[in-house]
């Protein structure tokens, strides 16, 4: 069971990665980061580790998604 | 060369020389996938038995390797000062977005929640999966609520500068006593028997370091999120 | 077919794979994007799979997390905990990195209204 | 007095600015100067004690982080203590002219820069060096941006974006080791770094050599150097091409050392550095800017460093620490002289050296630059001679001949410049020196002249790091033994 839900989530972060670094709009590509972040807390989670899952879920996906969206946000969102 | 085709061939070769990369280290990396391999955790473990604490990682953390904890909190310190020289421009910027009233209500309702979560998962960090850094950026991510929510919202520079500094004069100051007393920086001089293995003051200095790491993580969190939303004009 | 997917050589094979093709992902960006937040995700996205390559290569399948919980006393058949700590550090490491770079690119932005690596002239050669 | 005092007593200093700064407006400018000269004499009481020792962090090695005092190790220490004590004495006289806006920011960085390069010297774990070399990094990077100009910003991004690169490279070769060997410590991994296979012990090498191959500035990936050096103020420039280069390249070649013992790469690393060289010394010959002359040139020593250090030998690596003493004060003199010139002249273009119109400046400039050329009375002679003396004594007759057309071409633009010092043309309005830019100038200039003359002062000691720095065995032995 385990290693079925290791490759599904792997597969789905490979595609929700290449979809946010070939995006035009740079809001799709930092939501679509989003998704990257919150397929690899759940890995680190299946690989027991929970210190590490709770620190990307906390700072790798969510204050760095912060940070990109004050970045779109002084930079114009045309950009 | 129209732009479109140059677009097309940077693309295409930055393509190629990744996937050149990556199969060779591929293939490498396929062919001896290590079997288990008597690490040092193992030791570790032995030796955080003695410790006292319930949660191996961050006796590993805050003490095995207290001293890249240590250097962690300096790079923080330090990206915090050069993002505070940058976005620290003298016009403050109006957020025009008049924030809705759906959001004032729940950012009230959630704040106090957020923040008890923040503050419980630093002070149980040596109990259960969590600690400073991970609590102090959950604390910060209350603060950036309140920033969104009311526009007039500042956070108190003058007591959260005080609160850094206190954080980190007290962690480097428990790693001097360590030195002094048991001749080793960072040295675990409290008594951090087993019998109180899961109770709260377990482990000697480490959840007390956890503890300020919480505190210094979370003040300069909320003065890095403030200059990110709040400084800077609009555009 | 799930009990072939649960043996540990397998599990190891497919996170190999999988996160290098996240890193190489990242690679990509690196060499093909010119906005700058694409660059800092780039190189989020691939300190993110060398992380995932690092703890799905050293973890037990059968050992628990390295925490005392609901009854476990001893200290025996748990995962290394070494990793978990040295990831945790380089985890806020990287964010401080990303936060530094997304305040040179915003002030940079403001002075000279660029965000394309390619248009950064100020430095003519 | 334990060596982890030169990381606690700059962290203690900068998490206390707040109160210091109440002290008054001078206060933490001071009290920096005055803490850097503690741990200036801190070093050298090390040094003169010191037998190689091992110093615990917070538990023993194997398991635990270690700092290790050796000759080596403690060379760098004392260099770049007094180097950064030398730079706050230069900044205090040059404060009333060019002030930097709000200085304690500065100060921190500064003693930072300091704490990680002596971080990165002295640790025995290879993941404390990537946490110092993360600190060290941002460090340089807020300095090269500091005067948030639209050139320094870009110069900062640059330099952010190649050292994020780098970082990342440093990461994956650290996961591949504690994947494959089992524990960070320095010692053990070098003892079990021979029984890898050999395509994984290749792949590890190649991202380490990625890795710190940004920071050392080596051929293919220096290509940002130079723009950080026209970017960022001189002042700030003096501590790049001073301390933090040679932080790096002590860091590579200990690691290099340690883990492949039998030089397996040491051919290519040598070629390696004496092409670097080459090109640098090319693209140096026709620039008119200052400033990017002198990163090429800072660019063509780092390379003759790396190429020295990469022989492996202990000659070579004598002649290396002579060279990394000599160009980093010749470049700390040039740097100083050219931040006084950039304020009053405004201009960075050779030119201006023609109408310098300080002979006290053109004297100092011109000893660092024939100490930069290798002129023998000078320290930079005694270096480049044992290095090329070793070259010939290896056989290494190719990289010999590129290395020596290199050092001509070098020359050749040195020469211009020094021609420019002796020039009568008119003046430019008088530059006024104070008199404790003055005691900086003729200190480091004595200094180089000294070491010209009388090298058998420091050669025995150099000689006894240079054996201790290639002696893995008994660094194992000292900490695994332990």
């Amino acid at each position: 069971m385990m290693g079925f839900i290791i490759l599904s989530i792997f597969i789905g972060i490979i595609i929700v990665a290449f979809a946010s670094i070939t995006q035009k709009k740079i809001a799709d590509s930092i939501i679509l980061f989003m998704g990257v972040g919150l397929g690899s807390v759940i890995l680190f989670f299946t690989f027991k580790a929970p210190d590490v899952a709770l620190t990307e879920a906390v700072i790798g996906t969510g204050i760095s998604s912060l940070i990109f969206l004050m970045a779109l946000k002084h930079l114009g969102v045309k950009a | 060369m129209s732009l479109k085709r140059e677009l097309l061939t940077s693309t295409l070769s930055g393509f190629a020389l990744s996937a050149v990369l990556v199969l060779t280290i591929l293939n490498i990396l396929l062919q001896n996938i290590p079997d288990a391999i008597t690490s040092a955790g193992d030791e570790l473990l032995k030796l955080n038995a003695t410790e006292g604490v319930a949660n191996a990682v961050t006796t590993v953390v805050v003490y095995f390797r207290g001293f890249d904890t240590l250097g962690e909190i300096a790079v923080l310190f330090i990206a915090s000062l050069g993002i505070s020289l940058m976005l620290h421009s003298n016009t403050q910027c109006e957020i025009k977005a008049e924030s809705n009233f759906m959001l004032k209500t729940a950012s009230k309702i959630l704040f106090p929640i957020i923040m008890l979560f923040g503050i419980y998962v630093m002070i149980y960090g040596h109990l259960s999966p969590g600690g400073g850094f991970q609590g102090g950026v959950i604390i910060a991510s209350g603060v950036l609520l309140l920033l969104i929510s009311d526009k007039n919202f500042e956070v108190p520079h003058a007591m959260i500068v005080a609160l850094e500094a206190f954080a980190g004069v007290s962690y480097v100051l428990i790693g001097l006593i360590g030195l002094l007393v048991l001749d080793k920086f960072l040295g675990n001089f409290l008594p951090s028997d087993i019998s109180n293995m899961g109770l709260l003051f377990s482990g000697g200095i480490i959840p007390i370091i956890y503890i300020i790491v919480g505190i210094k993580v979370g003040s300069e969190m909320s003065l890095i999120v403030q200059n990110l939303i709040k400084r800077g004009e609009n555009v | 077919m799930f009990e072939y997917l649960n043996q540990p050589e397998v599990i190891k094979t497919i996170v190999t794979i999988g996160s290098m093709t996240l890193f190489f992902i990242g690679l990509f960006g690196l060499l093909t994007q010119k906005h700058l937040i694409k660059f800092f995700i780039s190189i989020t996205i691939m300190e993110t799979s060398l992380f995932l390559l690092f703890i799905g290569l050293t973890f037990k399948k059968d050992f628990i997390a390295p925490i005392l919980t609901n009854g476990q006393t001893t200290f025996s058949n748990m995962n290394d905990p070494i990793p978990h700590a040295m990831i945790l550090t380089a985890i806020v490491i990287g964010m401080a990195v990303l936060a530094l770079g997304v305040s040179f690119a915003i002030e940079y932005y403001k002075l000279t209204g660029k965000t394309n690596i390619d248009e950064m002239t100020e430095l003519r050669h | 007095m334990s060596s982890v005092l030169f990381v606690a007593l700059p962290l203690l200093f900068g998490f206390a600015t707040p109160i210091l700064s109440r002290v008054g407006k001078n206060g933490v400018v001071y009290s920096s100067t005055l803490m850097q000269m503690f741990l200036l004499y801190l070093s050298f009481s090390l040094l003169s004690s010191s037998s190689s020792h091992v110093e615990i962090i917070s538990i023993a090695p194997p398991l635990g982080i270690s700092f290790i005092l050796n000759k080596a190790s403690l060379f760098f220490v004392a260099l770049f203590t007094f180097l950064i004590t030398i730079f706050s004495l230069y900044y205090i006289s040059h404060r009333k002219i060019d002030a930097y806006e709000n200085e304690t920011k500065f100060f921190i960085l500064l003693n930072m820069l300091l704490a990680s390069s002596i971080g990165l010297v002295l640790s025995s774990d290879i993941f404390n060096i990537y946490v110092f070399f993360e600190i060290a990094g941002i460090s340089a990077y807020i300095l090269s941006a500091y005067k948030k100009t639209p050139s320094a910003l870009e110069a900062g991004l640059k330099y952010l974006l190649t050292g994020a690169v780098a970082s990342v490279f440093l990461i994956f070769a650290i996961a591949l080791i504690y994947i494959n060997i089992g524990s960070l410590n320095l010692a053990v991994i070098s003892q079990n770094f021979e029984t890898l296979p050999q395509n994984i012990k290749v792949l590890i090498s190649i991202l380490l050599l990625i890795g710190f191959g940004f920071k050392v500035e080596i051929f293919p990936l220096n290509f940002w150097v130079t723009d950080v050096y026209q970017g960022s103020t001189s002042l700030v420039n003096a501590l790049f091409s001073g301390i933090v280069v040679k932080a790096y390249l002590f860091v590579f070649f200990h690691l290099l050392y340690l883990f492949l013992p039998s030089g397996e790469f040491s051919v290519f690393l040598i070629y390696l550095g004496a092409m670097s060289m080459l090109v640098a010394e090319i693209a140096g010959l026709k620039q008119s800017n200052l400033k990017r002359l002198f990163a090429y040139s800072s660019l063509g020593q780092v390379a003759l460093i790396f190429t020295a250090f990469a022989m492996g030998n202990s000659d070579a690596i004598q002649g290396a620490l002579f060279i990394v003493f000599a160009h980093s004060v010749a470049k700390m003199i040039i740097f100083f002289a050219l931040t006084s010139i950039e304020k009053e002249y405004k201009s960075f273009d050779i030119k201006v050296l023609k109408e310098l119109n300080s002979p006290f400046l053109r004297a100092i400039m011109l000893i660092a630059m024939l100490s930069l050329l290798g002129i023998p009375v000078f320290a930079g002679f005694v270096g480049k001679f044992l290095v090329l003396k070793a070259l010939v004594v290896d056989g290494m007759l190719t990289a010999l001949v590129i290395i020596v057309f290199a050092s001509l071409l070098e020359s050749i633009y040195y020469f211009k410049l020094a021609g420019f010092m002796f020039s009568k043309g008119e003046k430019k309005e008088v530059l006024t020196v104070s008199f404790t830019q003055k005691f900086v100038f003729t200190l480091l200039a004595l200094l180089l002249i000294i070491v010209g003359i009388a090298p058998f002062l420091i050669s025995s000691f150099l000689h006894e790091a240079s054996t201790i720095m290639l002696d893995s065995k008994s660094y194992i032995d000292m900490l695994v033994g332990v």
